[in-house]
């Protein structure tokens, strides 16, 4: 049974599912518990699973994302939740020295299947220090996989498939998007991590992103079907591992091909991207790949400035009209 | 819950309380004018935020408008301050225009950065105001900074022998990063003239402090872990505040060496704007504001200090003035210009950077201030 | 330096030492064996370093045998044990086959990590060790984690009652760092029942504790911020190590509540190969080296334990041909094949990653363990 | 007057110059006072400067960082030595959200004029939490620079210029270089950060590369001579600023582009410069751009394994012969 719910919702059920499933796994986090999430994401799950399960902890990052590694090495399947991926720079260290090396320094012995989760990218105004990307900071990592969902349905069937998952993964929400309504099935399922879903069909251009952008992308892809421009638009769902096959198949179609990442530009899941498709569509590409991203500045405060900042419907419009040679 | 009651007097550790003789009149006036100041900043804040002025994360400092005055009040003019995202009461206390922080809440050009940094990161260098930090405890290791600076400045550059003392405060919750106890660590082991002040208004957003906090009612424990001298203080009196941190300030001064201080006191808000306060009761709440630091002052005043209630209510409404007439400045001050989104984010001019400027309240105030960027 | 003298005995705080009684005269025999085994191990992996049989950093257990001994000795075989890169003297008191752990220092399969580990990353599953880390302080919110999750199978997961006792060793050095401070808060929140224990040689690298660390003559301070039970211990004797440490694991295995032990010793060699020990003086080394465990332990055995120098002797023969089959058995191990560059880095197999596999001193062990790779 | 010097000695007279021409800056760090540094880069620098100027610290990086730059706040200009960069993730919050964004978010009053220096990379079988490249990892965050020498003569004067440079600067030095002698005038002087330097010109490809790696160019390229291929080699010697300008004047000489870089290469440095050569010579190029990076897996121990995984010269040969379509 389909019916609407909103974004945290969809998150929610995913944890809870998977808590009713499997007794491994457990919620850590900041106000996750009495308080029902910063963000009501885990609304109600202390009433359902209890104290032991559903843990406050201090504002000690590095502390309780070690903690959870350690737990994992011993089996559990713990979720950490980070109020914003902001903070989880306090405890870089754990997270990617720890937490995705542990099976291959072990030998294969200790495994870390835990999950990381929280919000990620920019908020409504919250200055340089709380809006961090960290999708092109920490992709470079290899060890744990990073799943982005655009809507509820993937968050839900992505958030399964991450909990389920025997490595670390990474999953980045966005606050922007909590409130977000969409159909989700009630009963449980996943959606596999690292494929790729082609969101809307297209000739002309092949526009990648991930995430919130991704709705950024659809705006644009209106105004340019009004314009004659066909585009395809792929939904990446996970950047690590990235589905380049699905991206290339598509690009070998369109000839073109725009990629939109909310992060900062340079060394990033974008330019990524834009490397591996001219790599492997050399002979395919009419023009080469454009990239919209946040412009390269900490986030500004003011209204003003992060909108313009901020990768948005016109500036996906004007890469595609440049990469199709109809600006 | 331990962590709503006011600490008892035998807790109240203040080194000297007896001996430190309060400030003239004239100042404990402008202290009650200062706290009054910020509520009424805060009141106001609270209302633009309401009305889309302002955006972000808004974190008022209703009912702990004592802390910030009765310290800052303790220090000389020139000492370094800096704090957590709660942090319109420590610029406004060291003496930051109403102005330019409303309009930095409104995201204005205006603002005390510009409105790049919003309500979470105040900064006025000409106050020595740095700051205005987002992540909590991250400011601890900065405030060790700059005390390491002053003192540098002093034995290395020959400066005159300052002696400043830097004012490193955060919130209860802080304590539990790693940051702060590294900031400790290295202010004591070189001797830093720093003091810690936690506010300790028992909650970190929806977390009573004994559900995150080992030692909850005895944080000082963590300052003798570090061999460091510290005190608790009633943060709900602002003459409590200025003759517990008076002579901690001096000590600090004369010895170099840092302190920590476990500064009880209450926010009278929610955490930010968005916050129902379920983890309290109405009942706490009340209690609380029973202390009402500026009431306590004004009552103080109007019994020792030859101010009537007239006084008081005049002074109340040449604030509200005040703070009005900064709103509407601050409604009238410009949106940034576009350009500025790559201004500050380098000294160096290179690809898309443009440079630095001063933010233009300051080149108001000192316009023979060297500037690095013209525009 | 105060940093050098042991600890006054009225200092070693360890509870109710007279009550603990001695394990029996096999089980002291046993740790004998097992101390001069480490020793042995640790002479010839820095032949072998000297050799190149053995690369990267080594940093040997040379004296602080009887910490690993002792407060293993004090612990159910299936308790976690976890520790810093100084972790050769744990695992082999864990009961790691000393082949293993040579293969691993020469970088071959055989290894404990299949030679991809290292000597800073000993990890032995099947004997409830947990590594050998690298990053000073960052296994400390692991050891709270291998506590937190022993604690979680008892309490959610239905499993009887085991009431594990997590051992989380660390360098004095990482007292400074953050993230032992946020494992210390976190265990005492939380009631885990983890011991850290601080093996306090007064140095880390070439810093003497007292030039890094406020309060470093009583780090149990720290502890106290955390209203946590602590013990200074004389990690000179096997003896006092267990006697030490038996109560504090009974103690944190009933209440499971965290504790934290200043376990006092001394590196016999420098930081690491390359370190000259030009911080300390050869009197100071020579005076500790009175003290040596193993003699200690030897003479105790002489005395009271019917061991005769003559077995003592024997002893230390058969340990050295342990361990030069164990050099030999590593050197006949093969390097790792390439493929194994892309082993063990995810469980899944995607792109060019190819799954785990248990390593093959495990498989052989236990052959029935399931594998999820067949490689 | 030019002399033969190591690596560590150009890093330490940079140092030391900037020392006495200006009393703000002083040097901060593990190790570096009494021990003379871990790896002797400050030797002999207590004696000349005193404790107050050389100043050893606890293992406490997100302290002292911190500390560094609190007192470039004040003006102060703090040299922050790392170890090993692998140990700044435990202060990744200060170097990357204080450090980079002060300027921005106080609207251009606090500047921080500091430089973050130590070993990056492979040192030798270090395994996997000490071999960081943490180029790829932080490249992605403006407001700060990084230089990446590959000669004593470079880090002289790169460091040099980092020292008095009025932003932050990473400066990545390869413990594997250290004892590297090159010929560096006694003399004060800077390279520019921002500009690549052409190591060998040559017309058939262009290598693009950075710090230790450029080693492995100049191996490869002697191999390349002989089987006719004449590469062009530039050093990036800075990261960020990218001087991108000489990378696409070369590669429009010499239609191929390979480019060398120690990190992984998922959204890594080397994932920028082919992305921005595919961008700005599309027209140019005659093959797509080859990029060599370390493998996609945590650094190994074992001497056999570390070697597979690491860039090379004979991985270097392959890649331009792939390029030049002589493979
Ligand atoms: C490292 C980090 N983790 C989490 C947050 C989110 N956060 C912002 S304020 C806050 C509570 C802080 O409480 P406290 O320190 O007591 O200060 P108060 O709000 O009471 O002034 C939290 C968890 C953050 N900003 N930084
Ligand atoms: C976070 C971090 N910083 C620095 C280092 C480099 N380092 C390795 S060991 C060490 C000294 C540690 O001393 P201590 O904790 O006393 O342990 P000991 O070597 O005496 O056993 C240092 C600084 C590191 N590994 N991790
Ligand atoms: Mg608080
Ligand atoms: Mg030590």
């Amino acid at each position: 049974m389909t019916r609407e719910i909103h974004f945290r919702d969809a998150l929610r059920e995913a944890m809870s599912d998977e808590m009713r499933r499997d007794e491994r796994v457990f919620l850590i986090g900041e106000e996750v518990a009495e308080y029902d999430g910063a963000y009501k994401v885990s609304k109600g799950m202390l009433e359902e699973f209890g104290p032991r399960r559903i843990i406050d902890t201090p504002i000690s990052e590095t502390g309780f994302a070690g903690l959870g590694i350690g737990a994992a090495m011993m089996g559990l399947r713990p979720i950490v939740e980070f109020m914003s991926w902001s903070f989880s720079l306090v405890c870089a260290d754990q997270i990617l020295n720890n937490a995705p090396k542990m099976l291959y320094m072990s030998g294969g012995q200790f495994g870390c299947p835990i999950v990381f989760r929280g919000n990620d990218g920019a908020g409504g105004q919250l200055g340089s220090t709380h809006s961090w990307c960290v999708e092109s900071l920490y992709a470079n990592v290899p060890g744990m996989k990073i799943i982005i969902p655009s809507n509820p349905y993937d968050a839900k069937g992505l958030l399964t498939s991450a909990i389920q998952a025997d490595d670390p993964v990474f999953c980045l929400e966005s606050e922007r998007m909590l409130s977000m309504a969409g159909d989700v099935p009630e009963e449980s399922y996943t959606i596999p991590i690292g494929k790729a879903h082609i969101v809307r069909p297209g000739t002309d251009c092949t526009i990648v992103s991930f995430g919130r952008a991704v709705h950024f992308c659809m705006e644009a892809v209106e105004t340019l079907a009004k314009e004659g421009i066909d585009c395809e638009v792929i939904d990446g769902r996970s950047i690590k591992p990235l589905d380049i096959d699905t991206i290339v198949a598509s690009v070998r179609k369109t000839n073109r091909c725009v990629v939109v990442d909310q992060s900062w530009s340079f060394a990033s899941v974008g330019s990524e991207v834009a490397a591996e498709v001219h790599r492997m569509c050399f002979d395919d590409l009419d023009n080469h790949v454009y990239r919209v991203h946040s412009d390269d500045v900490p986030a500004p405060y003011a209204w003003n400035l992060e909108q313009e900042m901020l990768p948005n419907a016109h500036k996906i419009c004007q890469a595609v009209r440049g990469v199709t040679y109809t600006a | 819950m331990t962590t709503t009651t006011m600490p008892k007097t035998d807790q109240v550790t203040t080194p000297s309380t007896a001996q430190t003789p309060l400030p003239d009149a004239d100042t404990l006036r402008k202290w009650l004018r200062d706290m009054m100041l910020i509520r009424e900043f805060e009141v106001r804040s609270m209302q633009a935020y309401q009305n889309k002025l302002a955006g972000g994360f808004l974190h008022v400092y209703n009912g702990q408008e004592a802390v910030a005055v009765g310290c800052i009040g303790a220090l000389r003019p020139d000492d370094p301050v800096i704090t957590a995202y709660r942090d319109h009461g420590h610029a406004l206390a060291r003496g930051m225009d109403p102005k330019v922080g409303m309009a930095e809440l409104f995201g204005r050009i205006g603002g005390c950065a510009k409105g790049k940094g919003g309500s979470m990161h105040f900064f006025d260098a000409e106050h020595h105001m740095y700051g205005g930090h987002g992540i909590v405890g991250a400011q601890a290791p900065l405030g060790a900074g700059l005390a390491f600076a002053t003192k540098y400045r002093d034995e290395v550059m020959g400066s005159s022998k300052n002696n400043h003392v830097t004012l490193c405060f955060m919130g209860d919750g802080a304590i539990n990063q790693g940051a702060v106890h590294e900031a400790m660590n290295l202010a004591a082991v070189l001797s830093l003239p720093v003091i810690f002040i936690v506010e300790n208004n028992f909650y970190a957003m929806g977390t009573a402090i004994d559900r995150s906090t080992a030692a909850a009612g005895h944080i000082c424990d963590r300052a003798a872990g570090y061999e460091m001298e510290s005190a608790v203080v009633d943060g709900m009196d602002v003459l409590e505040v200025y003759r517990g941190m008076k002579p901690l300030v001096d000590y600090c001064r004369e010895t170099s060496k840092p302190v920590f201080v476990d500064m009880r006191c209450y926010r009278f808000k929610g955490h930010s704007m968005s916050d129902p306060r379920k983890y309290r009761t109405h009942d706490e709440e009340a209690k609380w504001e029973l202390e009402d630091p500026i009431e306590r002052l004004a009552a103080h005043l109007q019994g020792a200090g030859g101010v009537t209630a007239e006084d008081t209510k005049a002074m109340a409404k040449t604030v509200r003035q005040e703070i009005r007439a900064a709103v509407d400045w601050a409604k009238q001050s410009p949106e940034p210009p576009i350009e500025e989104l790559y201004h500050d984010v380098y000294v160096d001019r290179w690809g898309p950077y443009t440079g630095t400027s001063v933010p233009s309240f300051m080149q108001r105030r000192s316009s023979d201030r060297e500037q690095t960027n013209d525009a």
